[in-house]
């Protein structure tokens, strides 16, 4: 193979799927102009921060070679908790905060319990959480979506409002900033500082780690706890957007998650689970979503889409090793 | 400083791994630990890294009792073990650089990481031990030479007392060999006690202190090396006398069932034109990165040749997958074997059926396990594997038994080209002999066999005919019984050619 | 207007006479319909019936669903927001951020019709909200079984809480119960996934071996995934004493009420194609100027067993007109000027 | 630890996940007598039909060390294939039950071809696939469902019948001697064949097996078409059971075939994904169901029982390794 073959392959490792978003947006915007107006724009960045924070929390659990397939049921579960204690209970905004990550570090701390002292692969014991979670959150709605002055079990009316300032994080600017600064903070720690590496270095071989004399299982109880903390925001900032708490509200996301967290491997040729990457992943699918129902495609199409585009950037990344 | 092993015992299920075995050394020596496959080394030396924590008995330092839990604790310690599974001891996505320092971050306490001062650390690290690895490279894209040298790196990068090299030299060629002994002797110089596990008997009466000889899991002897001699050793190991170690099995040579013509994959090997003839044991020589490994896979459809010619039986052959080949009657027997050549968590009788299993189906594929079994059993028993039963998991053997795992699973079925890489790495003098005597009776038995190795001693008392590689050429073919080690390793370094 | 249809102008500007002046010109109408629902039939039916309505009206359709994702639907309206889309036709915006939303689509003079969404929605200026009668729809199932039965029965309940119209037909059940003590709620059962019909299938077939022949005799069935799931159960087991009493209506439901020996006897329905068509055209007036109302409920229509057994050919969502009167017609909002732009654009 | 712990431990390792189902019969039989009626227990067998064969399929994959997320959109796509044949084109049952196959056969062959050429991950792969063709479902079917007699877009009416012979197919007995079938094949294959003993290698050691001659790209090929093969055979059951094709149909039996073939891995201490343990799993996910809608449970607090068992179901088997 000549060098200049080989050249070609690790610059599409490296730029793939960046390339493949300039591609769409060229494309997307030649079709209809109103694709590049800065408020499209926004609404993109907007309509991907929620998948990107979980995708946050996947990409940390994925960095000590775990799997966190609870994240969407976690969401949930904190976008339910947290309208429910304004709407229900009337409590202030910090309250209802702190109440929501509590209940989500407690899932990060059950699963890294699970996975850390009864040995149950990451992937299944998540699995069988966020069936509990899931269940957890539905029983604790009893079922039912969560609006303000709705209707309580005993007939009377629920009074509690959200507060302003608590709408504020779903809206523009702040949702975006959220999701920059969640970006930026988990991408340092993971590149930049002792416990980023270790992390990867979990990842990359445990038993490697655990001889060279590191805390594997702290480290695995700080990534589940930071992925459930993720998936908390993540449920937080849905809250705040949509005002209510349906059921089961976090679940869709998984998918979506999952599939940014993967696409980011590769982003600038990492080749391991990165911060940056899952963003770019997630813009790649909003971008697409965005795109598609601006030219009209039909709805029931957008899976195909997307799914060839996720496709087509693992092709792209995995080409490289194939010679 | 002082360290005193008393009386330690680890069993695994099925399996007394240590009995009451007793190892002491102290600072400044560089101490061997020998036994047969099996005797217990690698455990001993894990209990006291902290990586199994035995059932019984005592380890002393300085006269203390001390507590090894978990590796941290023997890190505090200053102990360090340099694995005998380099693979185990990795991490194969991550840098050179963070491979090397992976017990150095520990120590230090800021927040960020300053990644120049750390690719410098790790280059020094690695330029103590005379070798060129560029730090940044992901170690997965290594050679398994490599890998050990960055294990050693790591070691040698962090504040030890105690350093276990746990069959650091069954990668290495001798030159290498030469180079890790040097430094081996700086830092017994420094004061540290380095404790040596090898099964090359000569480089340890070369280099060591003291000798400690390990049988079934106890201790048998501690001498001073200069009072030992080769056999004494073995002797004391193997628990009986050890005959010739080459086998002197007549053979004819026939017809010619391997040739290359110009064979290159444009990497790593070149223009190679070899043949190979049936009763034959052809030695492949060469140091560490020659391409032995390179041309070992090629000739087995393991890797794409870019030009050039294999013939097999007189036919040409475009081999695309190891499949093929196996299907034109080759076998190899990998240098890996860990990653290549065993399936660690299947059992004994299931990995040395691997490549025969069509010999025990009845109609429709099903499988005859009874007739699977007795056939497993006579390799295990032909070749010595000491394991405990034949449903044993093999990741829970030693590395010696794994290795002759990996060549059993040759065994049963007939191939006529048979291919060793390094197959007698990490492996007993005892069982060493044995495989031998295995190649040779092949060989008697009108197989054609391409034996690999950089022990430049075995290639000349095993082989035929041998080819020296360096740097991906045939330097040049040469009769082993007009030659040296020394002529051989002139070649094999890139020397010109004397006559 | 006028009766006479007219067309001039073919080839250079386009003037269609007798119709507001908004669509006079045949100037473009982009329509965006965006639907929190999706992967249902009556989502498939009610989108059918806003596409067909609009394209009869000469306007650019687009439809999304999204799925039952909040997010999702909001990023949807935003987007046509941001187009600039001239009519907006919400289904199903319950949650209170669709409010926010709706009157940002207000705001930059964008049209909204809204079917079964947050009833907030009708305080806003210039919003129609319309809704499936919620409460008829219960109330003609309910007093169907009560009479059927003479008020004493026992009987499973099928329903799922946390949707408005699911609310609001519990509401109405939890009255029936107290007004008719002798209907015992035996057992309930209720779950809103993507397979709802098949895990109510398994589940109708649990409760039908506790509740061995005789015990059981109807199921009130508040959503048509529910009762199909418990009519295939029921025939499964083979059992003909249980009565399925179940709202809402597709073509697949029709095939299985049609079926011999269904259990499933009565269904109260609007049509949602035309719950479709009606939200559009009420969307044309709002964009022609002319005044409409703030609220408006569809009605409901209780389909028999009975009724279609009757038929000599097998019965579908069109031929149920032919059978149920009134079905699927309705000249709500069918303003003379809106059947001249459908005849213009027949053309 | 003295051995009669060892064997407490290691007999529950083998026996835990039947225990439990034992032990769960007992419970709801105690509590409802209906429980144990053969009627009742022919239920049961009959709602995880479908569930076990598309876990068999996930097994098959798992085999070789791969994993098929595209199972469940196969399964979709094959009812909607099925039920579209007889409606729309009013074909005979064997030509819709071939075509049905073979669309699922190119759906295997692509995840294969994509996981062997190109050397995307299984996972991640099929993870695209499966958007991929939920997309070509929908479709497909333009987001509708595919029932008798459906008024088509060109305003006419379906006149195809679905034939009574393959209706059989979703009754009692076929639909649970297709299961048992299914369920007995796959496991004869997987441990009593070469090629089945060849899959489990390649899954232990890819590189192992290729150097041991095994043509492993060929036995990929194989477990992904058999993967395909198995959803898709659920996916027309399922078809015959409710004789529509509602969209996304087979979506949802993913996640309940990925917990049932991954709590067989540990049954009678295969360790392996296994046929035998997989259904074994089914049934526990299905008894579950059914004894808790016996004991009225509220629906949304099935999930977290659900969730609880599953974990309880893996602890048991994996606190094994934690000595
Ligand atoms: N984790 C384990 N589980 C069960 N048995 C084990 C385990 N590790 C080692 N053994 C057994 O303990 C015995 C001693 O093994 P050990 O690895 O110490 O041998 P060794 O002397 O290092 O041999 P070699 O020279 O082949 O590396 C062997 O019989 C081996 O099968
Ligand atoms: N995976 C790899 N990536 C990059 N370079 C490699 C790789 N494998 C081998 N090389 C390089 O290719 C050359 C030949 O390697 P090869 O493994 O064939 O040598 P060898 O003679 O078999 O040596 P060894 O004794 O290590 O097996 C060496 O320079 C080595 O560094
Ligand atoms: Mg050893
Ligand atoms: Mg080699």
């Amino acid at each position: 193979m000549t060098n200049g073959k080989l050249d070609v392959v690790s610059f599409f490792y490296r730029y793939g799927t960046i390339l493949l978003i300039v591609l769409l947006i060229i494309g997307f915007s030649l079709v209809n102009p109103a694709f590049l107006q800065p408020a499209n724009l926004l609404s993109i960045l907007r309509s991907i921060s929620i998948v990107t924070l979980i995708a946050i929390g996947i990409t940390i659990s994925l960095s000590v070679g775990g799997f966190d397939l609870s994240v969407g049921s976690t969401a949930s579960l904190a976008n339910a908790v947290v309208i429910s204690l304004f709407v229900w209970y009337a409590q202030p905004t910090w309250i209802a905060l702190i109440t929501g990550f509590a209940v989500a570090l407690c899932i990060g701390l059950f699963n890294a319990w699970m996975i850390v002292k009864i040995r149950i692969p990451d992937l299944l014991l998540t699995l069988a959480v966020m069936f509990i979670v899931q269940g957890i959150a539905l029983t604790y709605t009893r079922g039912a979506t969560i609006s303000q002055n709705m209707i309580m079990s005993d007939g009377s009316y629920a009074t509690g409002q959200i507060p302003e300032a608590f709408s504020l994080l779903g809206r523009l600017p702040y949702i975006i900033i959220i999701m920059i600064v969640a970006v930026i903070v988990v991408h340092l720690f993971l590149t930049y500082t002792k416990h980023g590496r270790y992390m990867y270095m979990i990842g990359g071989n445990e038993e490697a780690a655990r001889l060279s004399g590191i805390a594997v299982n702290r480290y695995k109880v700080l990534a589940y706890s930071l992925s459930a903390f993720f998936a908390a925001l993540g449920g937080m900032v849905l809250a705040s957007r949509v005002m209510t708490a349906e059921i089961n509200a976090g679940g869709p996301y998984l998918m979506d998650a999952v599939a940014a967290a993967f696409i980011g491997f590769a982003v600038l040729g990492a080749g391991k689970p990165n911060a940056f990457g899952t963003f770019i992943g997630a813009i790649l699918i909003g971008i697409l979503a965005n795109g598609l129902i601006l030219l009209n495609v039909p709805y029931y199409a957008m899976d195909i889409v997307k799914g060839s585009v996720l496709a087509l950037a693992l092709a792209v990344t995995y080409y490289k090793q194939t010679n | 400083m002082k360290l005193e092993m008393n009386e330690i015992s680890l069993a695994f299920p099925g399996v007394k791994a240590l009995e009451q075995a007793e190892f002491e050394a102290e600072s400044g020596e560089i101490h061997a630990l020998i036994g047969a496959n099996g005797a217990g080394k690698s455990t001993l030396m894990n209990v006291l890294a902290g990586v199994h924590q035995a059932n019984s008995g005592t380890i002393k330092i300085n006269g203390e009792l001390v507590e090894i839990g978990t590796p941290k604790q023997a890190l505090a310690y200053g102990i360090q073990l340099v694995h005998q599974e380099v693979d185990m001891a990795l991490f194969p996505e991550l840098t050179v650089t963070e491979n090397v320092l992976s017990t150095q971050l520990i120590t230090q306490k800021p927040l960020f990481l300053s990644w120049s001062a750390m690719h410098r650390r790790a280059e020094q690290a690695l330029r103590e031990l005379d070798v060129d690895i560029p730090v940044k490279k992901r170690v997965m894209d290594l050679t398994l030479a490599e890998k050990q040298l960055v294990l050693l790196a790591r070691a040698l990068a962090t504040e030890c007392r105690i350093l276990i090299l746990d069959e650091p030299t069954a990668p290495l060629s001798n030159s290498e060999t030469a180079a890790l002994f040097r430094v081996v002797k700086t830092l017994k110089e420094r004061g540290l006690l380095l404790v040596f596990i090898s099964h090359r008997l000569q480089e340890l009466l070369d280099h060591c202190d003291h000798i400690t000889v390990m049988r079934d899991g106890k201790h048998v002897l501690k001498q001073a090396a200069n009072q030992l001699t080769t056999g004494a050793i073995v002797e004391a190991m193997l628990g009986k006398k050890m005959e010739a170690q080459f086998p002197d099995v007549p053979r004819t040579r026939g017809a010619e069932w391997l040739r290359t013509e110009h064979l290159s994959d444009h990497k790593r090997v070149k223009d190679v034109s070899i043949r190979l003839h049936q009763g034959e044991i052809v030695g492949l020589a060469g140091l560490v990165g020659a391409g032995k490994t390179e041309l070992c896979k090629l000739l087995f459809g393991a890797a794409r040749s870019r030009s050039g010619t294999i013939t097999i039986k007189g036919k040409t052959a475009r081999l695309r997958s190891p499949h093929e080949a196996v299907k034109k009657g080759m076998a190899l027997v990998p240098e890996e074997r860990r990653k290549e050549g065993i399936f660690v968590e299947e059992t004994v009788a299931r990995n040395v059926t691997a490549v025969s299993l069509a010999n025990f189906t009845t109609v429709g594929a099903f499988l005859k396990e009874r007739a699977e079994g007795e056939r497993a059993e006579e390799v295990v028993s032909q070749l010595g594997i000491k394991t405990p039963s034949l449903l044993t998991k093999v990741r829970t053997l030693s590395g010696g038994n794994q290795q002759k795992i990996a060549i059993g699973k040759w065994m049963i079925d007939d191939a006529d080209i048979y291919l060793f890489d390094e197959p007698t790495k990490g492996i007993d003098v005892g069982a060493k002999r044995d495989v031998y005597q295995l190649i040779a009776r092949l060989a008697a038995r009108g197989k054609a066999v391409l034996f690999a190795s950089c022990e430049l001693a075995e290639v000349i008392g095993l082989s035929d005919r041998i080819y020296v590689m360096y740097d991906g050429k045939i330097a040049q073919e040469v009769a082993p019984d007009r030659t040296t080690e020394e002529a051989l390793l002139h070649l094999a370094t890139g020397g010109a050619v004397h006559d | 207007g006028e009766s006479e249809q007219t067309a001039s102008g073919q080839g250079g500007e386009t003037s269609i006479e007798g119709v507001p002046e908004r669509f006079a010109t045949g100037e473009e109408v982009n329509v965006r319909v965006i639907r929190k629902l999706g992967g249902d039939d009556h989502t498939a039916q009610f989108l059918a019936g806003v596409q067909e309505e609009g394209q009869a009206l000469g306007f650019n359709v687009d439809v999304f669903a999204a799925n039952g994702d909040t997010a999702k639907f909001h990023d949807a309206i935003n987007q046509a927001i941001t187009s600039g889309v001239d009519g907006l036709i919400l289904s199903h915006g319950d949650d209170a951020a669709t409010v926010d939303a709706v009157k940002r689509a207000r705001e930059q003079g964008i049209e909204v019709v809204a079917f079964d969404s947050i009833s907030e929605l009708s305080d806003l200026d210039g919003v129609t909200l319309t809704s499936q009668d919620d409460e008829a729809l219960a109330q003609l199932a309910l007093d169907q079984l009560v009479d059927d039965y003479n008020g004493e029965a026992n009987i499973a309940y099928l329903w799922v809480d946390g949707f408005p119209p699911m609310v609001r037909r519990n509401a109405v059940y939890t009255e029936v119960l107290e007004e008719h003590p002798g209907i015992q709620e035996l057992s309930r059962f209720g779950v809103a996934s993507e397979d709802t019909s098949v895990q109510t299938q398994n589940a109708v077939a649990a409760l039908l071996n506790q509740y061995p022949e005789g015990d059981l005799d109807a199921i009130f069935a508040t959503w048509d995934a529910f009762a199909i799931g418990a009519a295939r159960a029921i025939q499964e087991a083979g059992r003909t004493d249980v009565s399925i009493y179940g709202i809402d209506v597709s073509n697949a439901d029709l095939q299985i009420i049609q079926q011999e020996d269904s259990a499933w006897a009565y269904t109260a329905a609007v049509d949602p194609k035309l719950i479709g068509a009606i939200n559009t055209r009420i969307l044309a007036k709002k964009l022609a100027g002319e005044e409409t109302p703030a609220t408006y409920d569809l009605e409901a229509t209780l389909i028999s067993r009975e009724d279609l057994a009757g038929s000599s050919e097998p019965v579908n969502m069109v031929t149920l007109a032919d059978v149920i009167p009134d079905w699927g017609e309705s000249d709500a909002f069918e303003e003379e000027w809106i059947t001249t732009l459908k005849d213009y654009y027949k053309q």
